[in-house]
């Protein structure tokens, strides 16, 4: 068991090794400089977008683990920095090539492993692939963060290692490969996403709830306890929220007025969806926190992310008021009414805002943002149709997947922390490093 | 001599600080800790509602006293001023000192 | 009374389902992929700016935060949120209209509420309406969360929700009106502002003393505890130094020399006002430290606000540095000559650094940079008269109306926390919710 | 001596002062607003990035303050503030100057001082010398920043406002010009810089290494102590790696290809050197932990540096993967092996990962990507033996010069904290600022 | 009257606190200390290895009592529930009150 | 058996528990205090100039020592290592102590 852990990591730096005698044929990025100027613009607001999205991981980091005791601080760090390692690697080495190239409905083939062919070349106005890449890249180091809040202070570090390795394989760029790379949704469905309801915040919900229906409940000790560090899940929020501007706004890979919309819903969504969880929580309880307001403004950016290019001013409202509302009553059913202890609340605020905004896309998309493609509003049924079937296609797949994959490793590894860890928290237990020393 | 230890509310600190400097005594020592006693707990607000803290915040004041006989002005000064008539005022409690010294010499 | 509180938070939440009812025009974005890309630079800057000026709003929970004492920590924190809430709301729905159409020199019309007909689309190299009402929604958000500072650890957070809603309207509204939207100050005056001097800096200073003279002093206890968190306020004030870069620098609407400008000389300004503030503290008190240098640094940036179009290298020195010195000694003597309890200093460092500001656009703008409006030294004398007047003009009206606000609010809620409360701090007495655990 | 201390401050707020008389030559930003459209995609992208180079400087103030015990916190973040002040006033009045004018071998001239005759004109695609000069500002304040974890926790205040004083001009401003500036590198040797490996990372580990070496170690108790807040520290990093993007995607000065391969690279760099560090941590001391992570994090963007622009994909995983493992043995060779104390292992991290970075650039250039010239790999060796001159010639300039400068210093005033001042800590001793109150 | 002064580790205290509540007895007030003694310190990982920290996080749990026959029984709770056989598991000090008053009035 | 309760400044404690530990007293506990003595109070830098803090950061060391012949060793030992002459350096309180036990078994 001790062997199998190490060699995990050995693994992971054998691995980034492997790539250099794997590949001789150069990366072509040879007439880079020769870039039309037309480009310049989107390129810039891409990158801009992607360094944006980038800013999102520690303040998930930040989200999270200030609301854990403060024992679980370090772990909750160590785990998203893993994050970024072993999704950054495995985008480069294999998630891209399979998400974005060929034609299968299922998956996409090795055509640009380590990012083979892959250039920094544009044609017209648009981004390069390349450009292309490293914005996606960006998304997949997201969702795996996302994950790891569900899940927290049970699945051992080493373990999560493996897991992420994996899933970025057989969930993540799957789900990418249907809904953006051209194939099963593409295929046979209608179905927009303009920047990852379902392929990022549902499938990460799911994940999360798979992870813990897998490894179960902490010990009440652990989940009593308060916020540890209020400050630091308010400056966690805030990253996500600037962050989400380059996550919705960048998706439409132009600096132009898809991306202003974009941003502009967002905005306002975000900011309905907070007071209308902050009215509810008040007339509820009778107080409003700053825990319960970032909630809702989370959960109101999760709702209008896949619509953010596709509706305007009202809908946006409505989807981020009803957002905050279900998001909060969510939260509150799944503490109380069920035996789910999804520690930070990924399901209800991820997994759930990301339903209900998959299907207000297929109620309020406008025809003439789309393209064409009609929401119900609007006379259309096909897209109605085709969001519930990719919203339902997407939790039966995340959930089973997810759910087989941690299986199996605890085959081959302790997957779950013993009492005992738990009670002295990840921090010590597995990393010796306590958050903050006296 | 004896050690006065009392433990008041966090908010009160500053007024029995100040209550027992206009009794002329000055040296203390404070600690911050949480207590449990017939106050039930605090509600705290989380995301969805409230719960329950039993370990409420409090401050422990130390007061060595080297004449006996300031003993009760002492405990009256710091019962007055920290009272509050709800629960969760705090105690006072009197533990016998042998020995008080100064470090500086 | 209690009553009252609730309707508050339900009103919000109406409030955004209305706009569902009255709105059923279609938000013109229709034709947003088609816009030339000529445009592209300026639009993907002025998103830039906007997120850039979204980000010093935590910057500023985080500054004010810091500085009080940990028992005040939540409630700075969720009073910004209620402002970033309350302010994009308003701001759709009728600040945008009432600042930006028509021809009043009093207030704008209701031509765009819920940004009505406000579109995308971009003709010549300009950015679109709808992005400048994004862009110009962030500078609320701003203005709202710097005025919480001077009246921190006294007003309720119910009080200041409602409060925030109505001065939007009554204050902010025709601020931005008059200096940018061609009311009062464009029709009779000569005044520059270039990234808002007066609208936000000068607007902010002043409402924060009116609620200050409202609500009178903090009990002793409060008052004089040293700062909680040095290390927050410190990120506080670099998320506001990093964010200024899009205020001053986004100011000129587009990605050209007036933005290099404006950012390189709002630099120079916050390290010359930094290192004066530093100087004139040693040699007054011995020693230096991180709340007189971030305080200095936002003097400077204050200072230079209004001019960063207008001025060059050696006048953002001299700005810079007589700003850095001037706030110190306001700081000084407001509070140790008079009896105001502005807590985090609002009106001492934004007040007094902004008419500062104003008042050296009017000496130094020149010419060539504003397109012939000659400051003081070039030999004009109206600007400088404007300037001055526009400062008064502005004092007065920010102090009287938000002083009337907050008293009419007073007539129907409890506005001002008791003493009781103020002790226990309102984390706890509000919000029930300590920022940090043990 | 105390005079000595108080003249120092007095003198950096009269400096600012004096600039105002010197210079009577208006600054010529006339005709900013006639700058061509097809710039504006590069100036925006140039400004992004000089913003985004910016908060690397807190980042640094997080990381560095967060390992150190909580008494230094205040200190740390003053000195960092400080090199912003001094840095930025220094870099205008002369910095630029010598670094960016005339055809010097060793050091520019005076012709630009206090930025006279540069404007914010743009020819053609490029961006204006304004715009250059402020990103080229930003560098100059890492660099400085840097420099501060070597030492810390020993030298004074004061004495560092002088040393960073001195040194922009008699070690930063000539590096800059040799590599650059067309400055010695340029005209003797084959050199490639892209992003700074040797102007700021060799140069600040080596300056750290040369103050360390003058004022020794600490005493054993600050020695000791473990970090005391990882958030912090996480936090520091995360800046660092998200300002990385502007500091390695803007040194191409555009919006292009160039940039898109250079973000790209850092970020697979600094995921396979964090990966690297972890795994060999792992297998050594048997745990992971935020402390390592990061800094192999770091060590991979420190490595790819210089190379950013002239490499592909799986020479950046090679060049990370390497840089990672190297920059933990020499942290684990310095602190076990040698008496240094390099409080925040800058050498080991910005010096060591800075060399192997130069000298991987004469290893794998491609000559594609840098318009000929060729690494060893690509059977160029004028470029690998230009890359190790320079290096060696960084080493030995900026160890003797700085060595110099604060030894000088120490004739002139106290440098060094007594042992006394260093057991209560910075933050009271000099500061009388606690980083937190209970 | 006496007060039992338990230090015992920080992840047994909810234990203790949630034994002693079993037992009746309600009133504590409880500090966050750092101790030595037989334990030899924790190793920490730092940036390449591990170091001993020596004053490791324990509990510091005071009772106090005002019937002098309950003093066994606290104890006996607390040594069982905060009892791991290993080294740190901490120590009880009885100390005697000549006072234990109640602030509220 | 004795409790010696020693208060005394933090940049101290290294060098108390290096001196207890030479004399071989291992076991001791340490707690976060803050104190008011003759010591006025340390000035603190605010954003204009200074203001007095009453409340000054000690160290709270708490060894109980099971032989009483040590008292005066430990107390000595103390003083002798904290004693820097200026005001602040602290004091030392001995407090009676009935038993002490060892939670493990
Ligand atoms: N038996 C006890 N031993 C030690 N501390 C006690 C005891 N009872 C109460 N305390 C302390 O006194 C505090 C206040 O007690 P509580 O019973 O809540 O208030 P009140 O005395 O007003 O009823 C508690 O939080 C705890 O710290
Ligand atoms: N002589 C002592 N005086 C005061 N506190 C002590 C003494 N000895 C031990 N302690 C406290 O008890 C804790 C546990 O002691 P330790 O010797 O490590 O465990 P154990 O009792 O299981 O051997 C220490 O961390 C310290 O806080
Ligand atoms: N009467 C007392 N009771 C409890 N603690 C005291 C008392 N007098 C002093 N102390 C503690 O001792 C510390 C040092 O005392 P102080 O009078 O400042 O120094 P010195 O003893 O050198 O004059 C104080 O900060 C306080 O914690």
């Amino acid at each position: 068991m001790k062997m199998m852990t190490k060699i995990t990591m050995a693994a992971v730096a054998i691995f980034a090794m492997v790539s250099v005698v794997l590949l001789s044929a150069p990366f072509s990025s040879a007439d880079a400089g020769d870039v039309a100027d037309v480009a310049g613009a989107n390129i810039s607001w891409v990158l801009v977008s992607s360094a944006l999205v980038f800013i999102m991981v520690p303040g998930i980091a930040l989200f999270y683990g200030g609301m854990l005791r403060k024992q679980s601080m370090t772990s909750m760090i160590t785990q998203t920095l893993i994050a970024i390692g072993v999704m950054t690697i495995m985008w480069v080495a294999v998630g891209y090539s399979l998400a974005f190239s060929g034609d299968g409905a299922i998956i996409g083939n090795l055509s640009h492993v380590f990012l083979e062919g892959v250039t920094t070349t544009t044609t017209g106005s648009g981004i390069s692939d390349a450009e292309f890449a490293l914005f996606q890249m960006m998304f997949a180091l997201v969702t795996a963060a996302i994950v790891l809040g569900a899940c927290a202070e049970r699945i051992r570090y080493t373990a999560m290692v493996w897991f992420l390795a994996i899933w970025s394989i057989l969930v993540y760029a799957p789900m990418a490969h249907w809904v953006w790379g051209g194939g099963l949704f593409d295929q046979y469905l209608t179905v927009l996403d303009f920047a990852g309801g379902t392929v990022v915040h549902i499938c990460a919900g799911v994940t999360g709830l798979a992870l813990v229906a897998f490894a179960g409940r902490r010990s009440d000790r652990a989940f009593k306890t308060r916020a540890h560090n209020i400050p630091f899940a308010f400056l966690g929020c805030m990253f996500l929220w600037f962050g989400w501007f380059g996550f919705n706004g960048g998706s439409g890979l132009a600096a132009d007025g898809v991306a202003v919309n974009a941003i502009l819903v967002s905005q306002i969504s975000a900011a309905c969806a907070m007071m209308a969880w902050a009215a509810v929580q008040y007339l509820t309880v009778g107080r409003v926190g700053v825990l319960g307001m970032i909630a809702g403004g989370i959960a109101g950016l999760v709702a209008i992310t896949p619509a953010a290019g596709y509706v305007g001013i009202w809908e946006s409202m409505l989807i981020g008021t009803v957002g905050g509302i279900l998001c909060y009553y969510s939260v509150s059913y799944i503490r109380n009414k069920t035996n789910v202890d999804d520690a930070l609340d990924v399901f209800a605020v991820h997994g759930v805002g990301g339903i209900w905004g998959a299907i207000a896309t297929g109620i309020f998309a406008r025809p003439e943002m789309t393209g064409g493609i009609s929401g119900l509003l609007y006379g259309g049924t096909n897209l109605f149709v085709g969001q519930i079937i990719a919203v339902i296609a997407t939790i039966v797949f995340c959930f089973t997947v997810s759910y087989l994959i941690i299986w199996l490793l605890s085959k081959f590894m302790r997957v779950r922390c013993t009492e005992e860890e738990e009670r002295i928290g990840q921090d010590l237990a597995e990393h010796g490093e306590p958050a903050y020393s006296m | 001599m004896k050690m006065i230890i009392a433990i008041v509310r966090p908010e009160k600190c500053q007024a029995v600080k100040d209550a027992l400097k206009a009794k002329g005594v000055n040296g203390m020592t404070i600690t911050h800790v949480v207590g449990r006693g017939t106050q039930a707990g605090i509600k705290f607000t989380n995301r969805i509602g409230d719960f329950l803290v039993d370990e409420i915040e409090k401050i422990k004041i130390e007061v060595v006293i080297e004449d006996d006989s300031n003993e009760e002005c002492v405990i009256k000064t710091i019962t007055d001023t920290a009272n509050t008539g709800k629960p969760g005022d705090g105690r006072i409690i009197v533990v016998p000192v042998e020995k008080f010294l100064q470090i500086r010499s």
